[in-house]
């Protein structure tokens, strides 16, 4: 695909490459609670955004409805946005991409949006591989609606006023590996060290990059026995890998000469590292080591984040289509 | 002898035994010969083993609606065999498969009852058991052609144009055809049979035989489409299948296609995907039906509000729910008029013929884009997937419109833009696409509150101008849809009102009508909302007929509602048994009741 | 001094910053005096920080729906404070935070504008930052309950009800309402506040301050519904909520519930569960608001001709698409009652008070099942989510119908049985349900074309036949489901029809019009189809207006078309701006084209 | 759950414990296609019921739309049956089932219908464990409206008239696991041996008991190239395990001393065998391992057949609930 990551033009003290200040990629007054971990992920969008010098004018903002769906507004505001229906980002996603696949997609989507109403549709997309940077802040509740667990809480999690879950929890990034999906990782609202190189990353990415972040509800899944409280993520995160990104042109800081580091050079000049973190090996190359990865730390009752799995070579839809280079939407 | 080129044939056989080319040969023979021909095919919701009908109708007044009985039935199928019996008029013709024993008292005096020995006679021509099976049905159109004096130029002409390079299928079709001719001179000379096709030269020249979401498809392709989505549903599939037939013979170059068609996982889906195309700028359109409208409604109601150009093409079957798949209706027209919650009211179409499903493929793009919102064509069974002579299409001249898309250099001009902002006080206001490249130009589209420049609103007076906005909008779609034909006489007192599939039947009825003494004026509707036209020529008669092929009355529903002050003019004909319409029950239901005024 | 118990007090707040339990002591309070009030929260759709308003009307004549403005607008939000200064009337109060400075030209000199110092009052009620947060709010409570002299009996009974045994949150609570107390007799005794609330003791005995959501569950709880599923959504939600909680209490027995409810994975499921367990026997609705309504059109076409006892239960908010979904709207009428494909037509509930949510629980239930269809209730977000007086809800004691189900013992004296057949003439066959124990007792029911015996066709007089016997059902259907409410005097040659969360509106409208010389009938339309009583209020009348909160004038569009004879007598009165409906809207509407008249 | 297996009573020939003969089991003549899989399917379906001893009273047939979902009409006659909406059985059943939970369920559909408009109901039937026999009579195509694609058929596969389908294939067994379901298996319409004894465990499953079943559509899918014909089913069929079933009351004929084979004996007194045939280990009781062949069999391109995971003690949905043992529908 031809991804719109700019070329470098030389650096300007607090500017990117292309001349931007994060300012550029900032949206309108986020009207969420405060403290919601929504929010501390529409700052790490824009930091990402901001480090890959990505041309607003070349990217779209979709997602469906919720909490988490209101934030396309906090960010990019020189993009075009689309704030779609509940459940339906991902097949407006596949119409906008074939439009004109010359658009950087980034959709944010909510539990409740992508594992209840919208969970059909979520898997068809990742089947067709449609490029877009698919986040889902997942809280394990329906923020918008006042509470009410979703289909990602874990079976017994107590909710806000009384109830305990008594049904199995969807693992999405597992669903995703399961329907083909070439890019899969979770992160936690709060980490920015691994979200925005995974941000980074993803911006990169061929197909479907889909991202799980665990996002703490603070009003109405931030107490005690709710398994997605700020206390128990932090308690249960345990970390696949320690993640990097070095813009191209930017300097290899770190020594990674010890060997426990990976580094993988991108088309675009940019690198992205992982150092391993767990004893267990992993390859983040092969879906099969991805699943039973997933199955081991789920049987543990940990959340396991990191990136799980990653196809370099991703072929999006409209390329699969043979389209002209030309955007349909132009013709 | 009666006068030639007036009959209709029905065939009845079981579903998936290989009669569909047979009969398509027939039906396709009498067209090359120049006649007025229609075909339709009656078939069960399944893929093989139950009874299926086709009907060829050829009447040199140009009549190819349905009509209630043939005039010969060929009668293939055991298990249907006595009721096909039925299907026959007193006088008429049945050719029994000999095969098939018609029990004590089923069979029937007034018509002849013609016993031909199918597999017998198929015998010789095929060493194959599972070839002859199929070539069985080549015996009867071998035997008609003889009967009806079908010359074989335009048998064998056909046969070459629908197998083409297939030589020994060709060879074999013809052996088939020639048995049944050879068998038909020798046994049935004595049945001085009455019907006769007459061949009429260069008539059909400059025209086809084509189902209508064929030519929807072509229409499509070349009305600037470059999305489609859909979820396979009978009977609107071959709207698509064709259309990906078609753009790849003529939109694919080197190797690059300038079209998307994406095959969706459901309606929700398929829908989605045209609202996310046409918002990104894509010409976007998905084919469906009722029950695919039914899940499209939440998405329509998106379309309306947030003002995003898509199409819907409903090719109707009978409803409610999963209803008669393969049977035809027109039962979806309030459903799509008022289709989502809240204020909505979209733009309708309404093509009557193939080739106005044609013309409606850019003209649906266009409104869609002009108008920017979503159209919702209706189609129907009988008229996509039966076969209608149509003129050959041409190349759209009609520049397509895209509406008010401002470009980078208009948007600079301009020095911004409001996406909501009535402008031109048409209800209209200007859009601008992903990734057009100005600085200015990405606003932040959204199905709740916003105000005239795109931002979240939940003000009162906000939300309120808003949707005044849009029901201006629908003045002015009200000015730009396609208006009715016309066909009025002064001092006709009784008018005609109908629409989609049901334009055949009502040439016929009004002829028959006016052999009656009964001359009456014909307004054929061609879309919602209606134009002034409507209200014209409920004004200029005394009583109006309004032709539909629904329980309800849809349309008549929706003209009590917008034109009540007509209401005691305005009589419902009803026709809903998921049969084409035919011209007798107009006919019946008009004459009956002006009886009470005559 | 105004005359006691007559005014309207907003209180301007952010979203989720605690004011909603003091709104509800202060309007509980003046429920406990024995007052006519009413309580609205205007919410916006967000979690905590946007600005929301209620407002609490008192009326000595019972008046309680919206007014245009207030007497006394409490502002405690600096983001709307110059807005909220335009809501008070003339000569009206304003209690304005004195953290909120308001620029210079944007005060008012026509209103009293009365700033207090809230936070510092509330600094020594406690030591917690947290805590005095909330307070604050508990301390315009006190300023009004000593400035409308509201006795602390009254108060602390309402406190008492709230916190039930948590008794350091009520100490809390009074302290911090006393010291508002405290503040306003030192402070603003100089005010010569006019406004003045009169105990009218045992005036609300036997009553109860509602919600219309809390109703309706208790209807449905109470009324014999054994199966919920639903989809969260606003205004819908606590219809389900309130069920949940109520049940548990009242139909838990050893620890076993007789009921169930899930909460589905999107709308679509949620009907699809009700239709399953209709099918099966329960008494099922689901719960839901109009973009819900739009997802189940496709099932809610095969309730309908499959015959499924189903409910769903509308809370509408302002449409089209996700819309404002914390606004008021009567929208979603015409897409309920023909919701889906093909001919459908849908029986329609229309309840017009918390006591009639509460009624319609069992009257929708008993109508799905003895009509053997769907039915669909039409509440909306000020009905169900706003305060209402109504009488203390009585356990029903009309017997829960249960239509025509066969038992084993039934069926093996009737020697069998056909599903689909219309025994009795009312178009309604008898149905068995799934473990009923009789080897004749099965049936195959379907969304496909079926004869009388349930069994698979699409032969077209059968299809007809069937149809058309649905037909004959919506016949029966207008013959059982609620009349309207009819308040109507001979001579009166102007009348009023209104349906739903109007009739508050509607009463005061037509005192107003009354004392302007205006003596007008009223139709309160409780349900669709139409009865009798519709077309007879029409014709008794020289002029009717149709009062609804919706844009398009969809019942007078339904009007139209089922009774169109009485097209140019009816007028449209409309609302649509997402707040409540007000008199004053009304009156002018009406009281303008009276005028054309007079 | 109150499972409705009847107690034996004493063998007559030809009648099952019942005393029911097997045409008490049949329904009306199928209209499918001569030769198609979905028809064995339904042999199988009689077979079980009847040597099960089911009383066809105490059963509720429950289908979508589509060839396969028209079988339920084609057995157990004197069983109530709904012939639901394309895509809605699992949301139907689960209102069915807590309406009446004596009910045995049994619902067919197909991989159009599940796999895709179904897929979130699906995936959310399975996650509260709504006790219903769920059979997906899976041929890789949308038989009823003429053989497209379903998101079944394997990429790579050709259509019978051109194309080949480029996208990822959904596997139901692993996402049915990866939802939660207690009972998961794949079998061949063709093999009565395999498929007959997993619908007796099946009727004795107390939650969501998912067979897919590989049933190859004679009339659109049966051509060379497509990966679902007979041909390629037979080629890549590769067993689990062999399996069989003994009634209560029957003899334990054959000889399982050597010890590669296990015998489940069930509260009704019957009898699952499974006979290891795979040189992997396998243990059915255990989900990460299920999903782990399935993964492995998936990379070698194999159809991998018998019983993945099971759990015998599911507890169904209205259990979980607490309901009254009455069913509702009787109140
Ligand atoms: C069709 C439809 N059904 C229901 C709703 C109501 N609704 C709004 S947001 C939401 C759930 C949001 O949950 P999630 O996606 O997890 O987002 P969060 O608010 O937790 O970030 C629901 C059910 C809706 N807007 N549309
Ligand atoms: C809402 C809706 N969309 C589309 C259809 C048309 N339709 C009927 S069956 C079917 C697919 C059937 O495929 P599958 O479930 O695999 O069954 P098969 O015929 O292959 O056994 C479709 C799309 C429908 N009936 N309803
Ligand atoms: S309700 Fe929860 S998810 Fe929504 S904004 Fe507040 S903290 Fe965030
Ligand atoms: S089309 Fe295929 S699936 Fe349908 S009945 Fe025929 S063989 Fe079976
Ligand atoms: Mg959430
Ligand atoms: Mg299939």
């Amino acid at each position: 695909m031809d991804v719109k990551v700019n070329t470098p033009t030389p650096a300007v003290e607090n500017k990117n490459r292309l001349g931007l200040a994060k300012a550029d990629y900032i949206g309108s007054k986020s009207t969420l609670c405060v403290g919601c971990g929504h929010d501390s992920i529409t700052g790490h969008i824009i930091t990402a955004f901001y480090q890959s010098s990505v041309d607003p004018l070349n990217v779209t903002k979709l997602s469906g409805i919720g909490c988490s769906s209101k934030t396309p507004a906090y960010f990019l505001n020189k993009s075009h946005g689309f704030n779609t229906l509940h459940g339906r980002m991902a097949p407006v996603a596949t119409g906008v991409h074939l439009a004109n696949r010359k658009q950087i997609l980034i959709g944010v989507s909510g539990d409740g949006d992508t594992a209840s109403i919208g969970l059909g549709s979520f898997a068809h997309m990742l089947r067709r591989n449609v490029p877009i940077i698919y986040i889902c802040e997942n809280n394990g509740v329906y923020g918008l609606t006042k509470g009410q667990f979703s289909a990602t809480a874990e079976s017994g999690s107590k909710a806000k006023h009384g109830g305990v879950n008594p049904f199995h929890n969807i693992d999405l990034c597992s669903m995703a590996i399961d329907m083909g999906c070439e890019f899969v990782a979770r992160s936690f609202s709060g980490d920015a060290r691994q979200l925005v190189p995974l941000i980074n990353l993803a911006i990169r990415h061929g197909g479907s990059a889909f991202i799980d972040v665990i996002s703490p509800c603070i009003t109405f899944a931030n107490h005690e026995g709710s398994s997605r409280s700020f206390e128990a993520v932090k308690n249960h995160n345990v970390q696949l890998q320690e993640l990097g990104f070095i813009q191209p042109q930017e300097e290899i800081k770190a020594d990674y000469a010890e060997g426990s580091t990976q580094v993988v050079k991108l088309p675009d000049g940019s690198h992205f590292t992982l150092r391993k973190l767990l004893s267990s090996e992993h390859d983040v190359t092969r879906r099969d080591l991805a699943m039973i990865r997933l199955q081991e730390s789920k049987a543990k009752g940990e959340f396991l984040t990191g990136l799980f799995y990653w196809n370099k070579d991703s072929k999006p839809l409209g390329d699969q289509m043979n389209l002209t280079d030309k955007p349909l939407s132009q013709l | 002898m009666l006068k030639p080129n007036d009959f209709v044939i029905t065939v009845a056989t079981a579903n998936g035994s290989g009669s569909q080319s047979s009969n398509n040969i027939l039906v396709r023979s009498l067209f090359r010969m120049g006649l007025p021909v229609g075909g339709k095919n009656l078939f069960p919701s399944n893929i093989q083993g139950l009874p299926t009908w086709f009907t060829m109708r050829v009447n040199g007044d140009g009549y190819t609606a349905r009509k209630k009985f043939a005039d010969i039935v060929v009668a293939m199928n055991p298990v249907t065999a006595v009721e096909d019996l039925k299907l026959v008029r007193p006088g008429g013709f049945v050719l029994l498969s000999s095969d098939i024993k018609i029990p004590e008292g089923a069979s029937r005096t007034d018509v002849i009852v013609v016993p031909i020995p199918f597999r017998e006679i198929v015998g010789p021509v095929s060493d194959s058991v599972k070839l002859r099976k199929l070539l069985m049905n080549m015996i009867y159109v071998g035997v008609l052609a003889e009967l009806l004096k079908i010359p074989d130029e335009f048998m064998d002409e056909t046969i070459q144009h629908q197998f083409g390079s297939k030589s020994s299928v060709i060879e074999t079709n013809k052996k088939a055809i020639a048995a049944g001719r050879v068998y038909a001179q020798q046994n049935l000379a004595a049945l001085n049979f009455p019907f006769r096709a007459e061949a009429r030269l260069g008539q059909n020249k400059g025209k086809v035989l084509i189902d209508g979401n064929t030519a929807s498809a072509m229409g499509l392709v070349f009305g600037g489409c470059t999305f489609v989505s859909w979820y396979p549903i009978t009977p609107s599939s071959s709207v698509v299948e064709a259309f990906i037939e078609i753009a790849d013979e003529f939109r694919v170059k080197d190797g690059k296609r300038d079209y998307a068609v994406v095959q969706a996982e459901d309606e929700l889906a398929a829908i989605g995907m045209v609202v996310g195309a046409g918002w990104a700028g894509a010409r976007a359109v998905t084919a469906t039906s009722g029950p695919g409208v039914s899940l499209m409604a939440e998405a329509a109601g998106l379309a309306y509000y947030a003002e995003i150009p898509s199409v819907i093409w409903d090719v109707q079957r009978v409803g409610p729910s999963t209803g008669l798949p393969t049977r035809t209706m027109q039962g979806d027209l309030l459903a799509a008029y008022y289709l989502s919650h809240g204020d909505t009211k979209h733009v309708v179409l309404l093509p009557g013929s193939a080739q106005e499903c044609f013309e409606f493929g850019q003209t649906a793009l266009d409104l869609a884009e002009e108008l920017q919102t979503l159209v919702i064509v209706l189609s129907d069974l009988d008229l996509g997937m039966n076969l209608h002579i149509a003129p050959k299409f041409a190349y759209p001249t009609k520049p397509i419109k895209r509406g008010k898309v401002l470009s980078k250099e208009q948007l600079e001009e301009r020095g911004g833009f409001q996406r909501y902002k009535d402008v031109d006080g048409d209800g209209i206001g200007y859009r601008t696409i992903t990734g057009m490249g100005h600085a200015n130009g990405a606003y932040f589209t959204r199905g709740t509150g916003h105000d005239e420049a795109a931002g979240y609103s939940e003000k009162p007076d906000v939300y309120k101008n808003n949707v005044d906005r849009l029901s201006r909008k629908f003045l002015t779609a009200a000015l730009k849809v396609p208006p009715p034909f016309i066909d009025q006489k002064q001092g006709n007192k009784v008018g005609l009102i109908s629409y989609g599939s049901s334009s055949d039947a009502m040439t016929e009825a009004r002829a028959m009508l006016k052999s009656h003494g009964l001359d009456t004026s014909h307004l054929v509707l061609r879309a919602l909302p209606f134009t002034a036209h409507v209200e014209e020529f409920l004004k200029s008669h005394q009583r109006v007929y309004v032709v539909e092929q629904n329980r309800d009355g849809q349309l008549a529903t929706i003209m009590r509602s917008e034109l009540p002050q007509y209401w005691n003019k305005c009589f419902s004909v009803l026709h809903y048994d998921g049969l084409p319409l035919d011209a007798e029950s107009v006919f019946d239901q008009v004459s009956g009741r002006e009886k009470t005024w005559m």
